[in-house]
């Protein structure tokens, strides 16, 4: 089969790399397309950064001060101040890292169960799946605020971790099923019965052949189920039913709405506000950016046209 | 087209609007892309004589359902028609009637058969339902003698016509959907039948059998047909006169069995020889070289065919050939017909 | 037709079976919960003077079982009277069944969201068409954008927003309490206006941030089916523009139909924020003060209806299907 | 050499509420393939050709029968060994639209595969590469312009003999080419028909190709044997060029009927006939001839028996009434 000709073409022949890097390439060259999704992703990442770095920026305690009660929008207090005369933008800067942290944890546990289980299911037609499927539709079938509401009373949700893991045991049933549609109706392309044929193992056909064509629905699910777990957790908050004792923009809501009255007092209103915007803030940058992630994962919208 | 082709068959034209059913002249047609206009149909010619079956050949997307979207003036975003006339019975030109009078002659003097494969049924509603749609929407006064007409030529294409009629478009099958699909075309007595590809995703007896109804259907009606397909061999059979569609331009029309037994241009010649055949020599056969026209392909400036061609010259490439008359009415669109390929 | 029959039995047989799964599960939740709520109770009310039995009497009343009891009995017993509808009685209402009081704050719940329901699907719906026809154009546009900010929103921020909005900068709604309480509750102008002028801002809030979903839904509905064959075949079939219009509007509201009937499933456990905000006395605002006040009878009363409501829903909508769609039916 | 022995599929199709209905897909299918051979198989869509294919390639288990690879039985086989046999036959699908991975190139596709073989062989890197190289280059395609590619950026025809290049990674005996060409545009489909018939003829692969086209299986090679299949069954079986002048089955006779006629080039055989009546999967199995209820040569003894396949005039055919008709094209 071989002759001298393609031998010599194969010494001449430098492949570009193929690697982890041009994806990101790729990927960066998606976001800066659109103006709008730049915007998005600053606002990503300016809200990461106060994740990250904001508890540090102020000492564990933060500072009250008693003449500057429900203080007006100043250079000092940008956001004015609380009913103990605390910064609201220090509330929010340091209320961050709880609110992104359990909801990246959240929608992290909502995308890996629905993911492994959807492909699991999905792929392994039969037993698996119809147990699989089961369950998914006991979990689907029970609305997941009211039971996040009653697990508050026996879960402690203190930690972000813990938050994190019960928002994702509450939501994953939604995209197990999508995945799982999704898994069987690639298992019906060609490509996975040539790869099967080929003599790849399952666990190759799994991740390496089906999880990329569904990558780009997962990376959309994962933005989304940020924002869903974000508005649950801000949500319990909200209402009362779990424990102030971490700062929280929930807490602050709670507190301006049913402890100040922001609703008829006036001067209390920008400690009602800042959450609210916060909140809004991080909602339409996390929509702005969605419309790169489609993008992003799919090489025939990579593709400069 | 240029003037001076246009000029040397104006007379004859005038014979020959009373006998063409359609005759559209100067049909162009783009498609709007990000990176500019793709021109999809470029200055085609075509008259379709009253009682025949014409057949148009092209690969996929050569733009030959474009085509006639187009002398139907239904084509659909984002491809626009920029220019062109098309007269039916030589006198309502289609591309400049208002839209209700085009409406009206869509579907009554106009049949359209879909592919195969494609659904042109309301999935939500019976058959029959859809009839009765379709009388009213062309004001026939009489429903029960319009159902009755699609019943008979229900019966007539071998299927159960009270069944069908009652049937949702999923409980048929492709043959029979693909039948209900002729019957709608003719149940309003239309004269012309446009058919685009619709027998290729059939089975081989049902597209025999399907092809043997056209045939038969229109020698009783005196149908007028246009048969769009990339099937060479369906085309070859069924039409009377052939068009040979490459990249948005007609590059050989004539005779059927004119064109196939002697063929002028280097893409009909070289088609001919790339289909398997059940006849004579296979091992004459012989592929084409290159590959399907793609978007660069419409936006060159010389011959379309030049970069499959085997007997280009360098001319071919800057200048592209008008399509001239060889022998009586096969014409050819080739600077280099007559010449050897020295494939 | 035999067919269709075994199947609603089925379905509702395995809907029985669900509930009465989750009905188990939340019996033991109350029984691994920190302190025991039931003995906590028990003791509390010895220390109050009451003699065991006393006690053991009045425990049994509230929760349905005696601590002391085997768990197991104490969950036939549970079990038991829940088929007799039965769900205990409330701790925090002293001596009033649970039932009766789910009973009174479930009309609450239904009349806002089915009313917001209706109303952010009508609207959103109609929105959703038009912002697909008109999807080129500057209209459509506009159309879409609202769809996506409001359903970006949440609920709670919505109806934090709109109180504001409407009861303190422009002060021209009630705010808080389902009705003035100077009126006397009747059938009468004054009462039923409060009611009316109370009830705006909640239903308005369910409504906003529930139209978005319509309308981006809709939408794409519309799209796929403005792509499919058969609306072009029409077309070149020369119908009437009325009629293709009618087509396509039926065959892309199909899919949202599911989702409707759904969402009616939904709606016990949809406006829990709502209720929250506007004190309004619902389903929600009752599964909140039973949390607070550790009425746990009460909690699992009220989270077994929201289950049971999702649950059903399901049930009808499959069945509802096969007589909206040919394509299902057998 | 690949045989089938006495190969039976049923298929269950299940309804949840109602009784099972079974579907008999291939009936009693002997076959053999020497290594280099090339045998068609023809039938109109849902004849059981297709199933055939899959199940000699492992992606369908036979009801009963058995597949015997180079003396092997695969149904003896343990797993591990089983799928190693199966390697040898691959599978080339109809759709190739559908046969590659969007979000691979061309490059990730063909290593996947060829990775694994360089174990194996314990070869390195560059073994991978050159292999690589030499297969594109055999099925026709340049390597530095497609290796970087993905597949939304080719044609059919280009996918195909990526396709192609992919199943030869691991070194198989047999292709299974299964409407190879059906979605491919017309004017390159001999192309491919061409790099398989070149395949056969110079790396001694042998191919079964399974059709609905007639013409395209004369393409393969005049020592093609034909077969064709309806309902499950062999109906009629023999050298192509035999089958298609000396046709003996009303089956394969109204096949070859149907095949449409090129004016000008071909005139129609002097019996050539259509047939109008529909394909249908009838609801019970029928005593008699499986094609009676559409034959229009049926007498009464074909409602009551099955013929079998019989040997006559070097080809088999399964008729009680066989009669050579003339109904093939022939050049003018």
């Amino acid at each position: 089969m071989t002759t001298p000709d393609t031998v010599k073409s194969v010494h001449t022949f430098t492949p570009k790399p193929y690697n982890g890097s041009s994806f990101w390439k790729a990927a960066w060259r998606s976001i800066t397309r659109k103006t709008s999704r730049i915007i998005g992703f600053a606002i990503i990442v300016l809200f990461t950064l106060m994740a990250i770095f904001g508890p540090y920026l102020y000492s564990s305690h933060l500072p009250i001060n008693t003449n500057a009660i429900y203080a007006p929008i100043s250079w000092k207090y940008p956001l004015g101040t609380d009913f103990e005369g605390t910064s609201n933008l220090a509330l929010i800067i340091t209320g961050a890292r709880y609110v992104l942290l359990a909801a990246a944890l959240g929608a992290l546990f909502t995308v890996i169960f629905g993911t492994v289980l959807g492909l699991i299911a999905g792929y392994f037609v039969g037993w698996s799946d119809s147990i699989i499927m089961r369950i998914t539709d006991f979990f689907l079938t029970i609305p997941s605020f009211p039971l996040l509401v009653v697990l508050s009373t026996v879960w402690n949700f203190g930690h972000p971790l813990a938050m994190g893991f019960i928002l994702g045991i509450t939501s994953w049933g939604g995209m197990a099923r999508a995945v799982r549609s999704q898994t069987l109706s690639l298992r019906e392309r060609g490509f996975v019965e040539a790869a099967r044929g080929l003599g790849l193992s399952p666990f190759h056909i799994l991740f390496r052949e089906i999880l990329p064509n569904v990558s780009s629905y997962i990376g959309m699910n994962l933005l989304t189920s940020i924002t869903g777990c974000i508005y649950a957790e801000v949500g319990l908050f909200f209402l009362g039913v779990v424990p102030f004792h971490v700062n929280n923009w929930g807490v602050m809501l709670n507190m301006a709405v049913f402890s100040a009255g922001a609703m008829s007092s006036p001067e209390a209103l920008p400690y009602l506000l800042s959450p609210l915007l916060a909140l809004l803030l991080l909602t339409l940058g996390i929509v702005l950016f969605l419309d790169a992630v489609d993008e992003m994962f799919n090489p025939r919208l990579r593709e400069d046209v | 087209m240029s003037d001076t082709s246009t000029v040397n068959t104006e007379n004859t034209f005038k014979d020959q609007e009373q006998k063409m059913a359609i005759s559209a002249r100067n049909i162009n047609v783009v498609y709007a892309t990000p990176t500019g206009d793709i021109p999809a149909v470029r200055n085609v010619d075509i008259d379709l004589p009253k009682g025949s079956i014409t057949g148009i050949i092209g690969e996929s997307g050569s733009g030959k359902s474009t085509l006639i979207m187009a002398i139907m003036n239904a084509v659909t975003k984002p491809g626009k028609i920029t220019s062109g006339s098309v007269l039916l019975n030589g006198e309502n030109d289609m591309l400049k009637l208002s839209s209700e009078k085009q409406r009206k002659i869509r579907g009554k003097e106009i049949g359209f058969v879909f592919q195969a494969a494609q659904n042109s049924l309301n999935p939500l509603r019976r058959i029959g339902q859809q009839i009765l749609d379709l009388g009213r929407a062309h004001e026939v006064n009489d429903l029960r003698k319009l159902i009755n007409y699609a019943k008979k030529l229900l019966i007539r294409l071998g299927l159960d016509a009270d069944r069908v009629l009652a049937s949702y478009q999923h409980e048929l099958s492709g043959g029979m959907r693909q039948r209900v699909g002729i019957m709608f075309s003719l149940v309003l007595n239309a004269n012309i039948v446009f058919l685009d590809e619709s027998t290729t995703a059939l089975d081989m007896l049902s597209q025999a059998s399907v092809l043997e109804i056209i045939r038969e259907l229109q020698r009783e009606k005196n149908l007028t047909i246009a048969f769009v397909s990339h099937d060479i061999g369906v085309i070859a059979d069924l039409s009377e006169r052939i068009e040979i569609f490459y990249a948005g331009e007609i590059v050989e029309e004539g005779k059927t069995s004119e064109v196939l037994a002697c063929p002028k241009h280097p893409y009909t010649k070289g088609l001919i020889k790339a289909i398997p055949k059940i006849s004579g020599d296979i091992d004459a056969a012989e592929p084409l070289k290159g590959s399907s026209p793609d978007y660069r392909t419409f936006k060159q400036k010389g011959c379309l065919f030049y970069d499959r061609c085997p007997i280009r010259t360098d001319s071919c490439r800057d200048s592209r050939p008008e399509l001239n008359i060889t022998n009586r009415d096969h014409k050819v669109a080739c600077f280099r017909v007559g010449a050897n390929d020295r494939d | 037709m035999k067919n269709f029959l075994i199947r609603l039995v089925w379905r509702v047989f395995s809907g029985i079976l669900m509930v009465l799964v989750i009905a188990s599960l939340t019996f033991f939740l109350i029984r691994l919960m920190p302190g025991d709520p039931v003995s906590a109770q028990y003791n509390q009310l010895i220390m109050q003077g009451m003699t065991p039995v006393q006690a053991e009497n009045q425990v049994k009343v509230m929760y349905g079982f005696i601590p002391d009891e085997p768990v197991g009995e104490q969950f036939v017993n549970y079990i038991w009277g829940l088929l007799h509808f039965d769900f205990g009685q409330s701790i925090s209402y002293e001596g009033i069944g649970v039932s009766h009081i789910i009973l009174t704050a479930a009309p609450w719940t239904l009349i806002l969201v089915f009313t917001g329901l209706i109303a952010s699907f009508l609207v959103g719906v109609l929105a959703g068409v038009i912002s697909a026809i008109k999807r080129s154009s500057p209209t459509g546009t506009v159309l879409t954008v609202s769809g996506s900010l409001l359903h970006g929103v949440p609920q709670f921020v919505m109806g934090l927003l709109l109180a504001y909005l409407f009861t303190t900068l422009w002060p021209i709604l009630p705010f808080g309490a389902p009705y003035d309480s100077s009126i006397d509750p009747g059938f009468n102008g004054p009462f039923i206006s409060s009611l009316i002028s109370h009830a705006v801002l909640p239903v308005v809030t369910y409504a906003l941030s529930s139209y978005g979903g319509w309308l981006l839904t809709m939408k794409s509905s519309v799209i796929t089916v403005l792509g499919d064959d058969f609306i072009l075949a029409s077309e070149i079939r020369g119908l009437k523009s009325s009629t293709i219009i009618g087509y396509i509007a039926r065959n892309a509201i199909l899919p949202l139909f599911t989702l409707f009937t759904l969402s009616i499933g939904f709606m016990f456990g949809g406006s829990v924020f709502i209720e929250n905000i506007f004190d309004y006395p619902g389903l929600g605002n009752l599964l909140l003060k039973s949390i607070d006040t550790r009425d746990y009878p009460l909690m699992s009363g009220a989270f077994l209806l929201i289950t049971i409501a999702v649950i059903a829903a399901n049930i009808i909508t499959d069945f509802l299907y096969t007589f909206v769609d040919p394509r299902i039916r057998r | 050499m690949i045989e089938i022995k006495n190969l039976q599929k049923f298929f269950q199709i299940k309804a949840k509420f109602s009784n099972h209905k079974t579907v008999h897909a291939v009936r009693n299918v002997n076959l053999t393939i020497p290594s280099g051979g090339a045998l068609c198989l023809i039938g109109e869509s849902g004849c059981g050709k297709t199933t055939i294919g899959r199940m000699l390639c492992g992606m369908e288990n036979p009801s009963s029968g058995s597949i015997i690879i180079d003396g092997q039985d695969i149904s003896k086989l343990k797993r591990g060994a089983r799928a190693k046999l199966l390697q040898k036959v691959q599978l080339i699908h109809q759709d190739p639209y559908q046969a590659l991975n969007p979000t691979h190139t061309i490059e990730q596709m063909m290593k996947a595969t060829l990775k694994k073989m360089a174990k194996q062989k314990k070869k390195d890197a560059d073994w991978i590469r050159q292999r690589m190289d030499e297969l594109l280059k055999l099925v026709g395609l340049d390597p530095e312009t497609i290796l970087f590619k993905y597949p939304h950026m080719l044609s059919g025809g280009q996918r195909q003999r990526v396709i192609i290049a992919r199943a030869l990674t691991v070194e198989p005996e047999m292709l299974i080419a299964d409407e190879v060409v059906s979605m491919i545009d017309v004017s390159l489909r001999l192309g491919i028909l061409k790099l398989l018939r070149y395949l056969r003829e110079r790396h001694n692969i042998s191919i079964l190709f399974i059709t609905h086209d007639i013409a395209s299986a004369r393409y393969l090679g005049n020592d093609t044997e034909l077969y064709v299949v309806y309902k499950g069954m062999v109906i009629e079986r023999g050298r192509t060029e035999l089958v298609i002048r000396r046709p003996q089955h009303p089956y394969t006779q109204a096949l070859l009927s149907a095949m449409p006629i090129l004016k000008g080039i071909e005139k129609p055989g002097k019996d050539r006939f259509v047939i109008t009546s529909q394909f249908r999967q009838s609801e019970e199995e029928p005593h008699g001839c499986l094609f009676a209820d559409r034959c229009p040569f049926k007498q009464s003894i074909c409602d009551e028996k099955r013929p079998e396949l019989i040997h006559s005039d070097d080809a088999y055919h399964a008729c009680f009434f066989p009669k050579v008709r003339q109904v093939a094209a022939e050049s003018i």
